[in-house]
């Protein structure tokens, strides 16, 4: 069990490390990894449909806001090895896929707090003008998660599915089913988050509108976008006709009196409105 | 406002600080975490810009501050952050040619654009991109074809990359100076407005497909079960998910942490479910 | 037949009473008024369902603008009478109830009428300062109606399903018709009240944009409200900002010259435009 | 515009009077008809406080006006009623306090607010509400349970006792001061403007879902037989809800009486059904 | 075949002028063709019937900025014609109107550019104050169309079906195919030309508007143009608020200056906005 | 602007002279091409009116310069030509009688009209009316029944005929006086906005409802088949028929002659369907 144990350490660090440290190109979804494993494990075609079967099930998971609903990379890792390495099929890899990923949840929400810890560093190399030295800490940082990951993996393989999943067996139908509620609540985390770097006083009304288009009207997200493109354009070029007016009259206003600061009490109005 | 025009051939970006920026890019999310998001990714992105513009010992009071500025709270959809990180990088160039500049405006442009073009990204990358992507990937695996996690990651790449090229690109050229004057006479506010009013519509769109919570309480009544969640379908579609996210966002609106919320979930979670609410 | 009788009159009595008197909350619907006949007339769980059946027929029928396309009240506390006290089911009290609330239609515009005829009195009160008759005459006026239903109530109860049946079933086919087709038609002068109360020149677009919602999208009324208010805040936001500039040319017209009835030009085309 | 802001607990709308206010909100349709609506009803509703407003026989002059204005045209959805009459009773109180007050703006505000309020409020009350809580109702009444009934007078009445308290104290609370300089400055056009867009979206909406006619005509050309409906629903869904509910509007316009059109009604669907083209 | 001919030329002649003399009152659709053919060839009632059949095959065909996408017409007249005087049936009067439609669309583009031919005269004629030449240029440009169609449409009887149908079954399946997929690509040029008249900077959102409602929500039509119509007149009563505005700035910048060049630059906004 | 205005008995425009350029408009496609348009029928429609301004020989200037500009390129939805020709003779009249007026506006406000009218015209009377009238005749045709073309030809032609007759008379009536008036104060500019904002929208939806194109490629990937318009349609619907109109009109902007596009598209059509592209 080493070899495998140690290809499969590999593939969950090179993962994780796609995300932090490639800007997550898609290498860590499921249809990817499965083929990986099946690669490393002498079984690519397997691996392959494995991968197929298992992204199906994630399409919906999406880390917006950086809130990860359900660790899809690694259950699909581990579902894939266990499969390929018993010899047995899509069904149980699915069955095991789908608890580990909930379960695995936990170690992302570790692995970032510790990151928030290493702040108070990069703030002070940055006072004492050591820009080397933030380099070298993100580096690390960086290597960091994708380590812990890869020691899962190879703990994981090398202890044996027959572990694992008597573990995963263990685990009362109470707690999956809140494993998976979480699983289905925590988008809503990120969505927040999002909504949070964009809401400003009136805009929550497109929230609704975009709610709405996809809920009612079922459209699918392209057909909100364009919707919500010709919206865009039309609110603005209303907007820039009376930002026109509003400085013709500026103008105006500074010509007639001395130059005052009338500008600025606009540049305000701006940012206020 | 002023006529001090830099040409062309003064840029700081060079080839090589463009080449050296575009590829410390990919490293945005090295030390992503809920309090400064990627704010030191980004700051790590332009290191080298910021060596460039202050390479002397001298210029340490401005380069330290520029190091701060640097490493702001920044969160945005990978993709997207080039284009914000090159309009940062121009105005950072200006800041030290005029004297006039206010440098507290480059994080606000910052601020300012990557919430709406989160929206925008994540539902474009994210949200339609991925899927169709995958859909076309997942067809070719199902059959074992090896061309189905290949086209996967080039259909979903291809575009990540030209995003991510020609957003520094076009945000360095456009940057300061177009920037600067949009923001001056409130042409920025208009198209941060119109970006926002789009990123919200995307959310709104993204809040019903990705929260996908549904109520699973039956009561009954005399002889009759009722079915929670058909009661409220035929008050309002997708309340739920609507109500949990508006009630996750009141709560980082009360500045209660990411983490605290994630506890919450989990308790929560565990406890309804339990429940039979869900 | 007394006591039934007497009963049936005084829930004729609530019902009315329930609308003048306590602002309609909704006491009169066949929901409310079958279950209080079956547990007059001794048989609640009848009048329970009978209610339930009836509210189905009448749901459709709202009293917007004050116009009422068919008494609902009055069909079903005769239909669910008449049903429970010859013993009979749901599709008897259906067939009575459908035409005497189609018939019942003219006992209230006759109230309504009437109604009408005390206005004079109320003007000479206000003119007189005489508070006190203007109560006295506002309690005859809400007791009035209901009593007029309390009489039918007894009456029709008194004589006997038989003759009212009779009557009922005496009426010619293009007789009933007709009623069914001016319930139909009869919410068009309520919506026309009503629109009349909220046109203004210009807003017709609107009436036709929440028809077209409601007419092509299929949309439900929560769905047609929301993004109606959705438009209205957008609207009213770029309202808003116009108004912004405009007073902020005034204030500077206000400036330049000297204080003229300009406010006043301003306020006209507020209420012009 | 003038400083001599009344303080909270110089109010004429203690809480007595707002206690009995409130319950005489409820007798508000007592002697509504077409000419007057429930103009007598309003005046009813807010005689305690123009009594505690000009309590003396000195007052008397003062008082009539109050009395005949009070029983203007009115018409509203009787839950959202109290809103708009705490309003009125706000500037009924600045009209006796304040010398360049404009009485006959307080019938203005009412007649602006009352149409559009309507326009949301029936279809709220009378459209979604009730609907819904009689869609639960029916449920549980089917079966013979009491509490269908009971369910169905609940659902419908929290709102409705709710919308009655609060619009009250709120259109109090709000009234004279705000309403007044809104008024002035132009937001009260806005804001009643906004709400006549929502009020004929949702009667637009109304309209196709409670005027119901469909024609029956049928008439045939050579061997084929045309059903008029279907030719309509070409052109135009809906097509004759609109136009009878456009002509009667038109007939209102022309102040033809709701009396003489009920007549005309009748004598329509007599003739008209017996023609069976309805 | 020489009386048959000379209908079938008539008929041509009239249907093509229909268009050029007439402003198009659709007498050249396959409807009224078919039936005029009928007609003139002692088959009335099989005329009206293959009318029907050709129109509902043609009915997406339109003529919109001048493109012409499958004629039609003349696929009709000879359909109906053939079938008619050999007595035979629907099935092969629209085997032969379909292809002839795609290739007669080549006589329809050649008459037309004849026509711009004519074009060096009429410009002659104006500056040169002869209104009567541009006149009798003109009709004969009228009738000459028509009468090339004439010509066409008796060669073709005259000749016979036979020869006429053995040529259409001598053209290679490529070709039919490619005239059907031209067929289908013309009516982009109609559109494109009629939107080259209405493009102006800034209003290209909302073809994209009107696509996406009529493409994603399915909408007819006339429900497009309602929308339309309340977007149009929203907006515009919003553009007249800001011009409003905009005067009213205007005429005091007027006033507090002297009478200058203002109104000029007011004007140009007007027409670079 | 001036006070001159001319009372209706003055006007050139009388009965004989309305029913001369009424009748005449029904050859405004005489001379149809692509160049032009329908230019010369525009000018041959006027002309009696052309003569009735300019009648005498010294005229000639006037009548010359009049000419040249009424053969201006132009194009319409036929039936709806009367109406803005209606304006032009109007504003022809008022040129021949005002001083200051500028005649380059004539051809200038034709010209705005004609896109945005056509985009309404079109739809209405080729997508909407044509179409109706062709349900209703087919149906009746289809049983051999006469009636089936006849009402096909009446049901198109009352709309036509009404619209060409009243839009003579008003746009004659409408005319200069309040065209002139609308272009000066803006308010041109913005009905023709508008016009261009809802015939857009009309051209939107004909562009997927007559441009039908659709591809028929398929490919293989091991042993999966993919079916290109399925992947299409996935990204967004009608991308062909957009992509296709918007090609095209990008070449009519680049000035290509609508002929050469004629030909590019008959060479084109060969070969794609020949590759089973199409
Ligand atoms: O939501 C914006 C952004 O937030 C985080 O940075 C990550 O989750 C990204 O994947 C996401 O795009
Ligand atoms: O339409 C407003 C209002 O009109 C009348 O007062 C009654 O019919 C009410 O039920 C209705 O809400
Ligand atoms: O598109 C405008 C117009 O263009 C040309 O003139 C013809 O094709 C007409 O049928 C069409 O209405």
């Amino acid at each position: 069990m080493l070899v495998p144990a140690l290809w499969v350490a590999l593939i969950m660090f090179v993962g994780n490390f796609s995300d932090c440290g490639m800007s997550d190109p898609m290498i860590r979804r499921p249809l990817v990894m499965s083929m990986l494993v099946g690669l490393a494990l002498g079984d690519l075609r397997t691996g392959i449909m494995m991968g197929a079967s298992l992204e199906v099930i994630f399409l919906g998971i999406s880390g917006i806001g950086g809130a990860m609903p359900s660790d899809s990379m690694t259950g699909s890792i581990f579902g894939t090895a266990f499969a390929i390495l018993n010899h047995q099929g899509v069904a149980v890899a699915l069955s095991l896929a789908v608890p580990i990923s909930l379960l695995a949840v936990f170690i992302n929400q570790l692995v970032i707090f510790v990151r928030g810890l290493l702040l108070t560093f990069f703030e002070k190399y940055a006072e004492e003008d050591k820009p080397k030295a933030i380099e070298r800490l993100q580096y690390l940082s960086i290597v960091g998660g994708p380590l812990v990951y890869a020691l899962i993996g190879f703990l994981g393989i090398y202890l044996g599915s027959g572990s694992i999943s008597a573990l995963v067996h263990s685990i009362p139908q109470v707690i999956m089913n809140g494993l998976t509620v979480l699983g289905q609540m925590l988008p809503a985390l990120g969505i927040a988050l999002l909504l949070n770097m964009i809401y400003e006083k009136g805009n929550m009304i497109y929230l609704l509108l975009g709610f709405l288009l996809s809920c009612y009207l079922k459209l699918p997200i392209i057909a909100v976008a364009l919707i919500g493109i010709i919206l865009a354009v039309i609110l603005s070029s209303i907007d820039k006709n009376i930002l026109d007016v509003k400085n013709m009259t500026t103008s105006k206003k500074a010509a007639a009196t001395e130059q005052n600061d009338d500008q600025d009490s606009l540049e305000e109005d701006f940012f206020n409105d | 406002m002023t006529n001090q025009v830099t040409k062309s051939d003064e840029k700081t970006m060079d080839k090589k600080t463009f080449r050296k920026v575009f590829w410390r890019s990919f490293l945005l999310q090295g030390s992503w975490n809920y309090i400064n998001g990627a704010g030191v990714g980004a700051l790590y992105m332009i290191l080298p810009f910021i060596r460039k513009l202050y390479p002397n010992p001298e210029d340490k009071p401005q380069r330290v501050s520029a190091l701060k500025r640097g490493m702001a709270y920044f969160n945005i959809t990978p993709a997207i952050a080039p284009f914000p990180m090159g309009i940062a990088a121009s105005m950072e160039e200006q800041n030290k040619k005029l004297a006039d500049f206010d440098p507290s405006s480059i994080n606000a442009v910052k601020a300012s654009l990557m919430g709406p073009l989160s929206g925008i990204g994540d539902s474009l990358f994210w949200g339609t991109i991925r899927v169709i992507a995958a859909g076309i990937g997942i067809g070719l695996a199902k059959a074992g074809n090896i061309l189905g996690p290949i086209l996967f990651l080039l259909i979903y790449n291809i575009p990540n990359l030209l995003a991510r090229y020609y957003g520094l690109k076009y945000g360095y050229e456009l940057g300061g100076d177009f920037i600067q004057k949009a923001y001056e006479n409130g042409l920025l506010k208009i198209i941060t407005k119109a970006a926002g009013i789009l990123g919200m519509i995307m959310v709104g769109a993204m809040t019903y497909s990705t929260v996908t919570l549904k109520t699973i309480l039956k009561f009954k009544m005399g002889s009759m079960t009722f079915n929670l969640q058909q009661i409220l379908d035929q008050i309002m579609l997708g309340i739920i998910p609507l109500s949990v996210t508006l009630a996750t966002f009141f709560l980082i609106r009360k500045k209660v942490s990411a983490n605290k919320i994630i506890l919450l979930m989990v308790v929560l979670s565990f406890v309804l479910s339990a429940l039979k609410v869900f």
